[in-house]
């Protein structure tokens, strides 16, 4: 079972090349990964809806063999929002976004599908892009606390996990990383238990993946698997943050 | 050296630009990297906007405030802004709007791409209006146009757009800064500042519901309605602007801006050492459009080639200038070289279709 | 001196006050012109009047900055924009200028919810005062993203069921951002928590003054004629079912 | 059976009778009892009404609904109009249909709250990026909101593209008589394009939907090129869609060229000269895009003259564009536009003297 995780290849993958469309070090992979394996543990292929956003994980629909949409910027939140409405619970709806999509120009779309209580999944690829999550103006090597006030641009993160805790209509909030083999592990606990919960009908649910940008971060994948875990994660603790019946 | 993602940067400064506000869009995040480092540098405001939307929205403030704004958008983001173009043009606000093409429609491709062409140069939001867009065709013409741009948007208290496209941004050419001196404008009493700081002690009053709710210049909504047609008839009166190519003698006239311009210079070439009598008129505003000059040549008896990356925008503009009398013919995105997104229009097949045209009266000529 | 002014207010009405001819354009019982003289009152004593520019969005509300004699941005400009706007002019006017958005709740929290979280986020140093009264006025009383459930709107017939979405409560939610050093939320129903939203807004307009960061404030208003209530009942209406909904109160006062 | 009825619930009827399921809109004058309409009438019926937090979430969560395999509905009036170009991109670029129906205010910006025509430019061009079309049509009847709204979802999903439906106001608001009849078109059969699992589809493959055919090569476009190609194709095909109406053209030597209510105020108009001995008629575009330029060019040919009735900008572009581009060159065109307004504040319309006196005016009468 560990052998398979480790070496094989999750059978929803389409692409048969052997490299993804991804930078050396990007971890959208592996962040896709974790869904997909997920998907297949539960056996809800059948019924599982892959909706991806914009930016460097655009491609990520067209590799899968599970129905998927390619979204505008932003708008994977409300598409999903739709579809699960017009298809009802049986329907698993999953969207993969990164931060730049789901938390600037689809601020609106992601806040309001949770203050409806929309049972869909939102797997949100945090990798400090560039913008809304704070660190693209700053070097990464600078620790993640909010940049002086004076400057001229002061950017803070935006923590989503604490914006969206006290919201109704949301059933399950955790924030996990894949920088090793255990995170992985558990990341895939989270996304396990988030989609139990929308099949559960129990309301709308987020797993944020702190997922390194090599290329962007101008560090050596292993160093951004440091920062991650150094820096990153001192901003943005990982965890559970709600675990509740929603709806 | 420089690209033109940088021109528009270094232009933007030469103009005296205050704010930029913009969300990164492939391909127009290389001029937001640029204007990153080197706005605040230089004690301008750069604001990273989440959306479009918020950018545009940011710089309707700047402009608002007096200041000299811009954004950048790609065309995946083109339809977001267009609400408030819309406001923008009602409010009388200049902000210029650098637009670089890319494929389309939707998310279409990350590369370049001439299919915006109807949405820049007719009223792509609400109401009826027209902007100035000006399509620079070399890194020189856009650090030049960026500065021409802020002073058409300031001299008509309108928004102004530079279309330009992911070739011509991209591509790296000499590029010499000398900032150009126009004539003096008025200053800007309407901006709002704070009431105690308005000389008149009068307060301001800016809004994107003129003629709903009234104003000082225009009491009623048709009385709004005659300002802005007035407005808008006398910049297509007054700001058009083109370049001409070995037009006296053509038999065949290509139009054509931006990257496709330059493809027909070339072909313009190689039609003219084959004896191919033809010309160019090389747009350098979209809107207005050289309706005047397009009509006369067809009243010579020229023929219309229009060159263009996209489905056929410009065609529509020639078809109303030379009213039927003359045969247009086009060069569009399904005559690209290659079926990829990085598929272009090359000189080469302008020159074949030129002489599928031309070759019989040649022969028999 | 201060003191005398501020009698003078409580009994006349504010300087601030444009002279316009028609009547004005609010409806019975509507308590948006209170807020308006909160904000008018505020600006007076802190003596700001020529330093202000008030930025306003679409709907009832926007009539409030047109009766105001200050610089002002009348729709500020697209439905839901009046954060980023009221960035731009910040921007370029300086640390001097005060700049005031009025927006309704569905201007704000619906089409405006990416500037509004955004420019707090970004920490703008602007103050955005928010009217929350449950529905859109102007277009004539649909479903708003603070509706309570079991509110009845020409949108959500028989009340709003849970289906629909759950009420944002928005001074909580912006209070939860880095860039903001100020939330608080006040109710206009009575004299005690008229009072007590005046100092609120004057904090908040205190906070921008001193160059700290994003302030927001909501206020708890009504909407008899789309509530389908006579004035009397939608303020014991805002008493008794809106402040247990949204209470009253600081949620982040950061010095 | 004969009914009283607006039109802005015509447009609801007509959906309701052309099995549309889904509705999405954000409130917005003159277009909130369209919204209401559906609040009311959706829900009970296991239908899908969601109200959205903008339009840009309007046209998205359409997406959703319709990339579901939803007939689909939105509703929008001319502010909210700015912010849809960017969903309409989308949608035409992923080939997916939706209903939109566009209510035209005055403008630009937040403009007015009250009828005009001047939408016409930004419904039949493209807003967004892209350069695409949609078939564009104008009702101007009561009976019509209620036939073409049926029409238009027949035509969405015979092209897998947005259809508009352009009107305004002074054509929603009135209360008319108008019959409620099922009108029969031959729908493709349903798509196997929508999503809804693997497991729901009959031969057991995943879909994918996209609208970026430039970053994403698929069975069915294996280029961008292809993709063109076949995008350009299929807006040919929707060219043939053209539909119009003549009203005493036959013999007519100046013609009226008008849609919506410009068009009801034409026709009395016509009638009025034709008493007075005029030969006047009136050509009105059923669809605006695909224009109907042959019935213009035709009588063009004969030498008649033209007068466009427009509530717009006459002089800047709208309709008047496209009739030039018809009669190319060979007739004279006047126009009547909103500068020829009854009134100078928001309610002003177009009314039938005015367009009288310019009738004569061409024909040289006093």
């Amino acid at each position: 079972m560990v052998k398979k995780v480790v070496c094989g290849k999750p059978r929803l993958w389409r692409y048969r090349s052997t490299s993804l469309p991804f930078c050396p070090g990007c971890q959208h992979g592996v962040g896709a990964r974790a869904v997909l394996e997920t998907v297949e543990e539960l056996g809800i292929e059948g019924k599982t809806i892959f909706l991806g956003g914009g930016g460097c994980a655009y491609p990520l629909p067209s590799l899968l063999d599970l129905d998927a949409m390619q979204c505008p910027n932003g708008r994977a939140t409300s598409i999903g929002s739709a579809m699960k409405r017009l298809h009802g619970g049986e329907t698993v709806i999953i969207t993969y976004q990164d931060d730049n999509d789901a938390l600037a120009v689809g601020t609106e779309p992601l806040i309001h599908a949770a203050l409806r209580g929309d049972a869909i999944t939102v797997i949100l690829a945090n990798n400090a892009g560039y913008g809304s999550t704070g660190w693209q103006m700053a070097s990464p090597g600078d620790t993640p606390v909010p940049p002086e006030m004076d400057k001229p641009n002061p950017l803070f993160p935006i923590n989503i996990m604490e914006l969206l805790a006290e919201f109704e209509g949301v059933s399950y909030l955790a924030r996990g990383t894949v920088s090793s083999a255990n995170d992985f592990e558990e990341t895939k606990g989270y996304i396990k238990t988030a989609i139990a919960k929308q099949m559960a009908g129990a309301g709308f649910n987020l797993v944020e993946i702190l997922t390194a940008c090599p290329a962007r971060w101008h560090l050596t994948p292993q160093e951004s698997l440091k920062w991650i875990r150094e820096e990153m994660v001192a901003g943005l603790p990982l965890g559970e943050f709600k675990n509740g019946g929603g709806n | 050296m420089a690209r033109g993602f940088e021109a528009i940067g270094w232009g933007a400064l030469a103009a005296d630009c205050q704010l930029f506000a913009g969300c990164p869009t492939g391909p127009d995040d290389e001029a937001f990297a640029w204007l990153a480092r080197e706005f605040p540098e230089n004690g301008r405001h750069f604001v990273r906007a989440s959306s479009e939307v918020s950018a545009i929205n940011i710089a309707y403030g700047g402009a608002s405030a007096g200041g000299r704004a811009m954004v950048v958008v790609a065309s995946a983001g083109w339809g977001l802004i267009q609400e408030t173009m819309s406001h923008l043009v009602n409010a009388f606000l200049p902000v210029v709007v650098v637009l670089i093409q890319r494929g389309g429609p939707g998310a279409g491709s990350l590369r370049h791409a001439q299919m915006d062409y109807l949405a820049v140069t007719r009223d792509a939001g609400q109401g009826c209006y027209r902007v100035i867009s000006l399509a620079p065709a070399s890194v020189q013409e856009t650090y030049e146009a960026t500065q021409l741009a802020f002073h058409l948007a300031d001299k008509w208290c309108n928004p102004v757009i530079i279309a330009t496209d992911a070739i011509v941004a991209g591509m790296t050419e000499p590029l010499a800064l000398k900032t150009i001196k126009f004539d003096p404008l008025p200053e800007k009493d309407w901006a709002v500042k704070g009431r105690g700081h308005q000389p008149d002690g009068i307060r301001r009053f800016l809004s994107s519901a003129q003629g709903f709710i009234p104003t000082r210049d225009f009491p009623t909504y048709l009385s709004f309605l005659k300002g802005l047609n007035e407005k808008v008839l006398k910049m297509r009166e007054e700001e058009i602007r083109y370049e001409s190519y070995e037009l006296e003698d053509a038999k065949i006239v290509l139009v054509a801006y931006g990257y496709s311009a330059r493809v027909c210079q070339e072909a313009l070439l190689m039609a003219r050492a084959e004896g191919i009598k033809a010309g160019l008129v090389k747009l350098v505003t979209l809107w207005p459009f050289p309706v005047d000059v397009l009509k006369k040549k067809a009243r010579q008896g020229a023929k219309f080639l229009t060159v263009e990356d996209g489905l056929g925008g410009l065609r529509e503009d020639v078809m109303l200038a030379v009213e039927g009398q003359a045969e247009v013919e086009t060069v569009d995105a399904l005559d690209r070289n290659e079926p990829g997104a990085g598929g272009a229009i090359y000189p080469g097949k302008v020159l074949e279709k030129m002489k599928k045209w031309e070759v019989p009266k040649v022969g028999s000529a | 001196m201060e003191q005398a002014v501020t009698r003078k207010k409580s009994a006349g009405t504010p300087r601030l006050r444009f002279p316009i001819k028609s009547p004005i354009a609010f409806c019975r019982g509507c308590l948006h012109p209170l807020v308006g003289r909160i904000i008018a009152e505020n600006i007076e004593e802190l003596g700001i009047e020529g330093d202000t520019v008030l930025v306003g969005g679409v709907g009832c509300h926007a009539v409030i900055v047109g009766h105001l004699n200050l610089d002002v941005l009348l729709p500020g400009a697209a439905h839901g924009r009046a954060p980023d706007v009221a960035t731009g002019i910040k921007r370029i006017l300086g640390k001097r200028k005060t700049l005031i958005t009025i927006q309704g709740d569905g201007d704000a929290m619906a089409i405006g919810t990416e500037p509004l979280i955004q420019a707090a986020a970004r920490g703008e140093r602007i103050t955005v005062i928010m009217i929350n009264n449950q529905v859109y006025g102007t277009t004539g009383g649909q479903l708003a993203p603070t509706t309570i459930i079991g509110h009845p709107t020409t949108t959500s017939i028989g009340g709003r069921k849970s289906e629909e979405g759950y009420p944002v409560r928005t001074a909580e939610l912006l209070a939860k951002l880095n860039g903001v050093v100020y939330s608080a939320r006040g109710a206009l129903n009575n004299v005690r928590n008229l009072q007590r939203t005046k100092k609120y807004v004057k904090a908040a307009i205190a906070k921008q003054m001193d160059d700290l960061g994003f302030s927001f404030v909501e206020i708890l208003g009504n909407c008899p004629v789309n509530w389908r209530m006579t004035p009397i009942n939608s303020v014991k209406y805002i008493e008794e079912k809106l402040i247990p909904e949204f209470p009253l109160g600081e949620f982040k006062n950061l010095k | 059976m004969i009914e009283i009825m607006e039109g802005n619930h015509a447009l609801g009827w007509g959906a309701l009778e052309a099995g549309c399921n889904a509705y999405c809109s954000y409130p917005v004058t003159p277009q909130n009892e369209i919204v209401e309409w559906f609040a009311r009438e959706f829900p009970p019926r296991g239908k899908f009404f969601l109200q959205s937090t903008s339009e840009i979430e309007s046209s998205f969560l359409c997406m959703g609904f319709v990339a579901g395999g939803a007939r689909t509905m939105t509703s929008t009036a001319s502010p909210g109009w700015g912010l849809y170009p960017e969903g309409m991109s989308h949608i035409v670029a992923a080939e997916l249909p939706l209903v939109v129906a566009l209510l035209m205010r005055g403008g630009p910006g937040q403009g007015t709250t009250r009828q005009s025509q001047m939408d016409y430019t930004s419904a039949t061009s493209p807003g967004g990026q892209g350069g695409y079309k949609n078939i564009v049509i104008a009702p101007y009847s009561c009976q019509e909101c209620y036939d073409f709204v049926q029409l238009a979802f027949y035509l969405a999903e015979k092209y897998r593209n947005p259809v508009i439906l352009l009107t305004e106001p002074n054509v929603t608001r009135v209360l008319e008589q108008m019959e409620r009849r099922p009108l029969k078109f031959d729908y493709p059969p349903e798509g196997k394009w929508a999503l809804g699992g693997k497991a729901r589809h009959s031969d057991g493959k995943a879909r994918l939907i996209t609208s970026g055919y430039g970053l994403t090569s698929t069975e069915e476009h294996p280029s961008y090129l292809s993709y063109l190609k076949h995008l350009h194709d299929k807006f040919e095909r929707m060219r043939e869609e053209v539909r119009y109406e003549q009203y005493e053209v036959e013999d007519a030597d100046v013609v009226l060229v008008a849609y919506g209510y410009t068009a009801r105020v034409s026709r009395e108009v016509v009638k009025q000269a034709r008493a007075e001995g005029i030969k006047a008629g009136l050509i009105r575009p059923v669809t605006l895009w695909p224009f109907p330029a042959e019935p213009i060019s035709k009588k063009a040919e004969e030498g008649a003259k033209f007068l466009v009735v427009e509530d717009n900008l006459g002089e800047i572009g709208g309709l008047s564009d496209d009739v030039r581009l018809a009669v190319a060159g060979r007739a004279e065109i006047s126009l009547v536009t909103a500068l020829d307004r009854h009134d100078p504040g928001e309610g002003g319309s177009i009314y039938p003297g005015k367009v009288l006196e310019k009738l004569k005016k061409i024909k040289g009468i006093r």
